[in-house]
């Protein structure tokens, strides 16, 4: 009954946030967050994919699910890697992070 | 769809993983080890997978719907677990220096041969890119493995998140041309888009852009490179080279056998996007390189470049080029790991890693000197080298697909990259050193040294039983195209 | 309009609106409250997808686990004290190359025919997807534990305090 | 013919035996390099006398013999990829064999004495090893790829042996700047030769791409480029005009070097380059030789004019090489062989005798500027009078070998070529003997103008002389095969020209006016420069003030080589650079942060502040997707 334009039009946006985000955050906690939009936004697409066109195999629900598994596993050891940073600089903003250039 | 598996034919892999695990293990409570002969453990587990690997040599097999065990499988694997053995030895004495937690370490390398095993094996694309994940985030956690290290917590974020970044985009492409050609294998792919396109052609476009962008992330082609230099510059060197090795040559065989299988039918039309960016790449790394002072950041640009002749190779894809791109591949490989044991072996003695550091190594080191002088003349395509034999067969592919003034830029840009490496070559040899003493000798990096250099002038000189396997190697992948597509799809103008 | 299609709108605009919150919400907090609300607006969509079991991951993995990670790590990287602006100084140009990505987007997946029926979202019952999960697509399934296996293990190295820290 | 593989193997085991070993052999391995070559050049004779046993009447069979290096199918193509490493004898090749092992001989005995005591001697012949072998690879390849590995080969070794002494700043210049001006060319010549390769009978085979060529497979203007392009590896090794600007520099390796590499034998590589190929050239629009004899007439000019000003003697003789160089080039433009490889004969002779002696000089007073020397015959009487036979070589006066190959080019010159080539050759001959008596005069004759250097002038021992009174033997008597009779005489049916010109009758011809004319002006302009030059050369002096500009410009090399550091700071590294701030600045920074802050870049500091941002990095991938998706969906739907 939802056509599945609505679906993809709606992860697109979703995509395009994360996308701003990642460019404008100087947090490295928040470029994260609006990385796991962008996933968020993969993972819709995948799954009205697979509901919509292609029942019989459902390929992207899956891949839909591994998604959430990458993305979980990415949070985990970003934060971890964002954490060292802090406790060794004391800053959690990326553009602070420049020390390798040219 | 129930189809029984043959989970034997991931025996390496398992052994990889397992030998991860039996690592970590060892370490934790066996202290007496010694971190140093952590290394050689690994290197040997690693080595041991990939002797198992073997064999599958002529073997044509598959693993349910997901992955080949074929030649071209067994070649990268080979390669893989060769890599990776290398940088095992290689990190020993670094990591007894430098590093925290070396169990971890090498399981980590471990890990990661195991994602790039699986990305030359995949073929589809849930197992490709999980794969793809493995390796990258084995490479995110060792990038940052100098846990006090600014450079090294530095290089690792920007590594991590522009990774994440750049997946997310790849993936949204993967998600584009699942909708459209309603599979992820590479060859139901292939067979939907040599056919009639015209309806999906939007999201078939747009998803194909994205993926060669994801793609291209992973290789480190321009403008996606950004991250390369930083990330190269702060990782512990032993994981520089890791990277510059194994992740381009997993990256590679995935982004060769998803080309020359999938969208192998669209080749008109994303040939001159993959020209492009190979021009943009060439130009920039080898450009960029001669202002460089670091040597891990001169070895990234200049692995910038190299990408630009690889990419040339998918350009003028064929089966001729798909075997000349993954012999460069190979002489690339062996090339730098040759060059990285030389700028590792003088930071273990040193500590130093700017190239105005490298005067009068000549003098202290004359056998390193010669060595890395070698790898760097072989990097520029000198002859006598495997730089220059691999690069002519691969130019001399592109000509022959009509990419001739494609060949004439790189032919122009690899004689630029002569000019960064005379630098480097000059400050060995005619820099006065602070101190005359000679650097005691470890013996076995200096044998891993003699083989790598061994096997650069093998390929240089006599490169033909080396081409042969990696012929059999490509032909998997273009037969099996022909069979289930059923046309012949070799030779595509 | 349906009222499945009402429904959808309702909870495209909560996502929506949760998505814009993180990306321009001032206060670090509330972006994070904002992703939430993103989240748990997509677990929705999974449901009007007819993927139920989507949808409980969803809520449990991320709504749960994973944005508790987010906010405990913006405690101890003390984000709220960070001084200066949110936003980098790019802002002009990441909006327009967004705005254009977006056009671009929407223009391809509108002009696509796509090959299937777009009309209605398909049942797929719980017990296929744990079928398949660990007969066809058990070799994923075996790799992802080792990526959460290695998140796991860089974790923890790298997060761990060491002696004389 | 089948040893022949041999003459490059042997010099080559040398090599090796002395790269790893070098150091533990008894006198670091001189012996071992010196019975290497002694060995290559007896190997010469066998082969010589074979080609000759073959010989059908007067038409010689060239001898060829190769094996499969690399052998691949093309799936594309369909066709065999081969590569051969194959020998190939014709009797082009004897003549090179015959200069490079018996100079290269020559050279090395003399450099026992020459080099003796140096810290780096055993280095010195390891690489003199190598360069052997590698020069004979060149000559004696059958296919282009070989051939450009030896090429390349070579100008690696000239590369070491130029910054032999690399504590000297201005030798490692030098080396650096003679490997990338020939690297230039050597661009060139590769991608000739993949050009010819591509269009051509799938075979790097030298002799099937000249009868593909012609038999008219090649299209014309494909030809012609590819040609041209070969023609500019050979314009960058012999140092032609505008690649020249290395050769004279190259002067701070050893001498012995200089005389072996930079006179007698790889600068000539590309004349005997163009020698081999020399079947296309005529195939080509004519334009290609045109191009040829221009180069060789702008060289020749140049050269000579450059000559007049310079005072380091080792220079003066590169000057000369050039000259000479360019001479050759002028013969291969017309379409002479024969006469462009007696001269290459000739002057492997005569230069390396100038050369050697020069070095004796050298190695007697320490000191290589003319304006300090003078007066050195009393005390030098066997380098002297060798030195005279080679300056009168040079300059080309009866009845010395120079003369006779010299006439050869001007006869062809004045038959083949309009008028003005002809005048032009003519005018540098006055020059030539202008600026060679100057050297010769400036050098040994006259009061002494440094009298330590003249104090501490003796005669080099036997190992220097001897091999000094051959070459000044072969010098005065080499020209001598342009007679049949001699030719004959000495095993070569119908003469050294039959020989050279393969299945192409043509003789050596003497042309009584064309030689009384050089000869005039060539000794007129040797004792024009007596004139000038003897005792304080007081006229030279006041004609140089006379005319200040034009010594200026000479003695600045025509400011070549400040047009070319202007280039490369400007084009090459500023591109470099132009790009690296492209990538810093406009991507990084510019088109991210520009329009907010554009006050942020007046500063150095500013752009520091900006570089090595995470944001940025994103945007470089964002802008790069949305390019690559904007322009596949716009160019492909």
């Amino acid at each position: 009954m939802i056509p599945i334009d609505n679906f993809l039009v709606l992860s697109a946006i979703l995509f395009s946030l994360g996308m701003y985000g990642v460019l404008v955050r100087r947090n490295a906690v928040l470029i994260l967050m609006s990385v796991e939009l962008m996933l968020q936004a993969v993972a819709i697409n995948f799954v009205a994919f697979a509901v919509y066109l292609n029942p019989e195999t459902f390929t992207g629900l899956i891949f839909g699910i591994f998604v959430i598994v990458i993305a979980a596993a990415e949070v985990g050891l970003a934060l971890a890697i964002i954490l060292r940073l802090f406790r060794n600089r004391q800053i959690s903003n990326v553009d602070e992070a420049d020390l390798m250039k040219w | 769809m129930s189809t029984s598996l043959e989970w034997g034919l991931l025996a390496p892999e398992f052994l990889l993983a397992g030998w991860a695990a039996f690592i970590i293990l060892i370490d934790l409570f066996w202290g007496g080890l010694g971190k140093e002969r952590l290394g050689w453990l690994a290197a040997i587990g690693v080595v041991a997978a990939g002797g198992l690997s073997l064999i599958w040599v002529n073997d044509a097999k598959q693993f349910g719907e997901l992955a080949d065990i074929n030649d071209y499988t067994t070649l990268f694997r080979v390669l893989f677990t060769g890599i990776g053995a290398t940088i095992c030895i290689l990190s020993a004495r670094y990591v007894r220096d430098r590093l925290l937690n070396p169990g971890e370490y090498y399981a980590l390398i471990l890990l990661a041969i195991v994602g790039a095993n699986g990305m030359a094996a995949a073929h589809e694309l849930l197992t490709a890119y999980i794969s793809l994940e493995l390796l990258s985030f084995s490479l995110y956690a060792l990038t940052a493995y100098a846990k006090f290290d600014l450079r090294s917590n530095e290089g690792g974020l920007k590594y991590m998140l522009l990774g994440a970044f750049s997946s997310a985009i790849f993936l949204y492409g993967i998600g584009l041309i699942y909708g459209t050609t309603g599979s992820t294998q590479y060859a139901v792919i292939g067979e939907v888009l040599s056919g009639d396109t015209s309806d999906i052609e939007w999201g078939m476009y747009l998803g194909l852009a994205l993926m060669i962008g994801g793609l291209g992330f992973k290789v480190a082609a321009v403008p996606f490179h950004m991250y390369t230099p930083d990330a190269y510059e702060g990782a512990p060197i032993p994981i520089t080279a890791l990277i510059s090795a194994l992740a381009k040559a997993a990256g590679f065989a995935f982004f060769l056998k998803l080309f020359a299988v999938a969208f192998l039918p669209l080749i008109d039309d994303w040939r001159y996007f993959i020209a492009g960016l190979s021009v943009a790449t060439m130009a920039l790394g080898n450009l960029v390189a001669i202002q460089q002072r670091n040597v891990k950041r001169l070895l990234a640009y200049s692995s910038i470049g190299q990408v630009g002749y690889l990419l040339l190779g998918i350009a003028a894809l064929s089966q001729d080029a798909a075997s000349a791109l993954v012999l460069h591949m190979i002489g690339y490989v062996v090339t730098n790991l040759a060059a990285f044991t030389c700028v590792i072996l003088y930071y273990n003695w040193t500590g130093k890693e700017e190239i105005e550091e490298y005067k009068g190594l000549a003098e202290r080191a004359p056998y390193v000197a010669l060595c890395l002088t070698i790898a760097l003349f072989s990097l520029a395509g000198m002859p006598l080298f495997a730089g220059f034999a691999t690069k002519f067969i691969l130019f001399q592919a592109a000509a022959d697909q009509d990419l001739l003034w494609l060949a004439a830029v790189a032919a122009f840009f690899s004689f630029v990259s002569l000019y960064y490496y005379l630098i480097l070559i000059r400050e060995m040899y005619l820099g006065e050193p602070e101190e005359k003493t000679r650097f005691q000798t470890p013996w076995l990096e200096y044998t891993a040294l003699t083989v790598l250099i061994a096997g650069v002038f093998l390929i240089g000189l006599y490169p033909k039983p080396v081409f042969n396997v990696v012929e059999d190697a490509t032909a998997t992948i273009f037969v099996s195209e022909e069979l289930e597509s059923g046309e012949d799809l070799v030779g595509v103008p | 309009m349906t009222y499945e299609e009402a429904i959808f709108y309702v909870i495209a605009a909560v996502t929506v609106a949760g998505g814009l919150g993180v990306v321009i919400a001032r206060n670090v907090i509330h972006s994070a409250l904002f992703l939430i609300m993103a989240l748990l607006g997509v677990a929705a969509v999974y449901v009007l997808l007819a993927s139920e079991f989507l949808a409980i991951v969803q809520v449990l993995v991320y709504g749960g686990a994973v944005t508790i990670l987010i906010l405990f790590a913006m405690m101890l990287t003390r984000v709220r004290d960070t001084a200066g602006p949110m936003d980098g100084p790019q802002r002009p140009i990441a909006a327009l190359a967004a705005t254009i990505f977006l056009g671009t987007t929407v223009l391809a997946v509108t002009q696509t025919e796509w090959r299937g029926n777009t009309e209605e979202a398909t049942v797929i019952s719980i017990y296929e997807i744990g079928e398949v999960l660990f007969t066809t697509w058990a070799m994923p399934f075996e790799i992802a534990s080792l990526v959460l296996m290695v998140s796991l293990i860089g974790a923890i190295v790298l997060a761990r305090g060491e002696e004389g820290e | 013919m089948d040893q022949a593989w041999l003459i490059p193997a042997i010099p080559a085991a040398a090599f090796a035996i002395l790269l790893i070993f070098g150091p533990y052999l008894p006198r670091k391995g001189d012996w071992l390099a010196i019975a290497a070559i002694g060995a290559s050049f007896i190997l010469v004779f066998p082969v010589l006398a074979d080609l000759l046993d073959q010989a059908d009447g007067t038409t010689y069979v060239a001898g060829e013999k190769a094996w499969e290096w690399i052998s691949f199918d093309l799936a594309g193509v369909g066709e065999k990829f081969e590569i051969e490493i194959g020998f190939y004898v014709d009797p082009i090749t004897i003549v090179m064999l015959a200069v490079v092992t018996l100079v290269a001989l020559m050279v090395q005995v003399y450099s026992i004495a020459y080099m003796k005591g140096d810290s780096r001697y055993g280095w010195y012949f390891t690489v003199m090893s190598l360069f052997a072998a590698s020069m004979l690879l060149l000559v004696l390849s059958n296919n282009l790829l070989l051939l450009y590995a030896g090429w390349e080969a070579v100008g690696f070794c000239s590369f070491l042996l130029i910054g032999f002494w690399w504590e000297k700043r201005s030798a490692a210049e030098a080396a650096k700047k003679a490997f990338i001006t020939t690297r230039i060319g050597d661009v060139g010549l590769l991608i000739g030769i993949i050009m010819l390769w591509l269009e051509g009978p799938n075979t790097f085979n030298i002799q099937e791409i000249i009868t593909f060529a012609e038999e008219g497979g090649y299209d014309n203007t494909y030809l012609t480029g590819a040609v041209l392009l070969m023609f500019m590896g050979a314009l960058g090794k012999s140092g032609q005009f505008p690649l020249h600007v290395w050769l004279p520099d190259a002067m701070e390796g050893p001498t012995p070097v200089s005389a072996l590499i930079h006179a007698a034998t790889m600068v000539v590589a590309g004349v005997y380059l163009v020698a081999r190929m020399l079947p296309l050239f005529e195939v080509a629009d004519p334009i290609a030789l045109d191009v040829v004899l221009v180069v060789g007439l702008t060289t020749v000019m140049i050269s000579a004019t450059m000559g007049l000003a310079a005072t380091d003697i080792k220079r003066v003789i590169a000057y000369s090489t050039l000259n000479s160089l360019g001479l050759m080039f002028v013969a291969l433009g017309s379409s002479a062989v024969a006469a462009a490889m007696l001269y290459l004969f000739v002057h492997g002779f005569f230069k390396a005798l100038l050369f050697l002696g020069a070095g004796s000089v050298i190695h007697a007073t320490k000191e290589q500027d003319m304006n300090r020397l003078g007066g050195l015959a009393a005390k030098m009487p066997i380098t002297a009078a060798v030195f005279a036979i080679g300056t009168l070589a040079m300059i080309g006066i009866i009845p010395l070998s120079g003369f006779w190959a010299k006439d050869e080019v001007l006869v062809f010159a004045k038959e083949e070529q309009n008028i003005i080539v002809y005048l032009v050759l003519l005018s540098s001959l006055v020059i030539t003997g202008l600026y060679m008596t100057r050297l010769f005069v400036r050098t040994f004759l006259f009061a002494p103008r440094e009298q330590a250097a003249y104090d501490h002038a003796h005669e080099g021992g036997l190992l220097i002389t001897v091999p000094l009174l051959i070459l000044g033997l072969l010098a005065t008597v080499g020209g001598f095969v342009v007679f049949d009779e001699v030719g004959e005489a000495l095993g070569f049916p119908g003469g050294f020209a039959q020989f050279v010109f393969l299945n192409e009758a043509h003789e050596f011809e003497f042309h009584l006016d064309t030689a009384i004319t050089s000869s005039v002006l060539a000794g007129g302009g040797a004792v024009a420069g007596w004139i000038l030059w003897q005792n304080k050369a007081e006229l030279a002096a006041r004609i140089r003030d006379r005319f200040a500009p034009v010594s200026t410009l000479l003695s600045n090399r025509y400011y070549i080589d400040e047009i070319y550091q202007f280039v490369i700071d400007r084009i090459v590294l500023g591109l470099g650079s132009i790009i690296a701030w492209f990538d810093r600045v406009v991507v990084n920074d510019g088109g991210v942060d520009g329009s907010a802050k554009l006050g942020y870049f007046t500063g150095f500091e500013a752009k520091f502040l900006q570089t090595g941002r995470l944001p940025n990095y994103a945007l470089a991938i964002v802008v790069g997707i949305l390019v690559l998706s904007i322009a596949m969906l716009v160019t492909q739907v």
